[in-house]
């Protein structure tokens, strides 16, 4: 087991429960907290495995997780998030 | 158990939480939040599957644009309400 | 293994440790406003450490270009969606938490 | 006259940065120069239709001296960050801060707050006119001596003047 996979494992159980957390919400804000996520934690991961799997195109891949956070960041803050959800109760 | 297969596993889980959360949550937004989450996930799946060109799509067109563009209908839908409520 | 990868390797577990001190902050801080004191800083740095641990890797340098130009994106998308999720949650009058409120 | 030097000064640099960055993105593979220039020249056309020449030009030492401040501070921040998740009682002492910015508006202004919100403490969160409003972690920490220090330094960089009297 080479250490870049590790590291991209062990990245990847970090997003996994910061997405069930940022799922929990309470407020969207807090569900908008993915788009961040997925930006830096997606892509380092995209770059470990890119040097794990000997993929250098997966770097593509990770520009692109990069580029798209900023556009999803964006479009869910200025489009989507006009009232609260009638569930979500701010805190 | 090989490293491989400890990553694949944790994704397959991660894939299948995602859409089961996005099929059956009531609230529209959450729903289109958690697609796009279903969409890069699935993105990192293609990676894992040596198709970074699928993996590049499905980021770009599965969460990235899809995914803008049902946030947009999800505030228009809501903009629409907000008055008659 | 040379140095420099020796190093490399260095930088590239440390850079997963903040990523990991990222992921507690998230889960233990109270609102959304230090949430995203969380994410914005140690995940940045994460990356930062990595994207340097494999620039000591990487053969050559239209590679690198692009392992720094990721890193910027990152920092321009996190440093952006960071200040407008921050500023709508005000303007939704999602209250700030202070210090005595407990968790 | 010192507009249109600013402008083929600008054309230039930036033409040679976007020719980099599709130098990059393509591996250095020589075949894609066709479709390269035709994108490199589209680039600078829309970097010059959305961001205007400035007639000052950037300091070089302001720049590289900003750049290594930058990465130290960020250093910091995320060190301060990781101290605070980790430690057993976080300890945070959260606020909102309210500062008068004398960068002049334009974009020394919103460099400054993408940066704030990368460096130790602070957070941008609202940008209103000549006020900053801040979202910081420590409201004991002495925000606005550090902020004062941001601005002189991306004063320094991109070569504006800061208004004292605010």
């Amino acid at each position: 087991m080479t250490l870049t996979f590790a590291l991209a494992i062990f990245l990847l159980l970090n997003l996994i429960v910061a997405l069930v957390r940022v799922a929990r919400g309470p407020t969207p804000a807090d569900r908008l907290l993915a788009a961040l996520l997925f930006g830096t934690t997606g892509s380092a991961i995209l770059l470990l495995l890119a040097e794990a799997m000997g993929q250098p195109s997966l770097l593509d891949t990770a520009l692109v997780f990069a580029l798209l956070a900023a556009i999803t960041g964006v479009a869910f803050a200025r489009r989507a998030w006009r009232e609260e959800a009638p569930d979500d109760e701010p805190r | 158990m090989s490293a491989t297969l400890a990553f694949d596993l944790l994704l397959i889980v991660a894939l299948v939480w995602s859409a089961a959360r996005a099929l059956t949550v009531a609230d529209l937004f959450r729903g289109v939040v958690l697609l796009i989450v279903f969409g890069l996930l699935m993105a990192l799946a293609w990676a894992r599957l040596g198709a970074p060109d699928i993996a590049l799509a499905e980021a770009a067109i599965g969460a990235g644009l899809t995914g803008a563009l049902l946030l947009d209908a999800v505030g228009h839908l809501r903009a629409k309400r907000e008055p008659g409520a | 293994m040379s140095l420099a990868e020796l190093l490399g390797d260095a930088l590239l577990v440390a850079g997963a440790a903040f990523f990991f001190a990222g992921t507690v902050g998230l889960l233990r801080f109270p609102d959304v406003y230090t949430r995203l004191h969380a994410l914005a800083k140690a995940d940045n740095l994460g990356l930062g450490l990595i994207v340097l641990g494999l620039l000591l890797h990487a053969p050559g340098w239209a590679t690198g270009i692009k392992l720094v130009l990721i890193w910027l994106l990152a920092l321009a998308a996190s440093a952006t969606v960071g200040f407008l999720i921050a500023r709508r949650a005000r303007r939704h009058g999602i209250a700030p938490w202070r210090a005595g409120d407990g968790e | 006259m010192n507009i249109r030097r600013a402008t083929v000064r600008a054309v230039l640099w930036r033409g040679v940065l976007f020719a980099l960055l599709w130098w990059a993105l393509t591996d250095g593979r020589p075949g894609s120069w066709g479709v390269g220039g035709v994108s490199v020249a589209l680039a600078t056309a829309a970097s010059l239709a959305l961001l205007p020449p400035v007639g000052t030009c950037v300091s070089r030492i302001g720049l590289v001296r900003f750049l290594v401040f930058f990465f130290v501070q960020s250093l910091r921040g995320g060190v301060q960050v990781a101290a605070f998740a980790l430690r057993p009682r976080p300890g945070l002492r959260p606020g909102f801060h309210d500062i008068a910015l004398r960068l002049p508006a334009g974009l020394g202004r919103i460099l400054l707050a993408n940066t704030l919100s990368l460096l130790p403490g602070t957070l941008s969160v609202e940008l209103d006119g000549d006020r900053l409003c801040l979202h910081v972690l420590d409201e004991t920490a002495p925000t606005e001596r550090e902020v004062r220090v941001v601005e002189d330094r991306l004063a320094h960089m991109l070569g504006l003047e800061l208004d004292t009297t605010a």
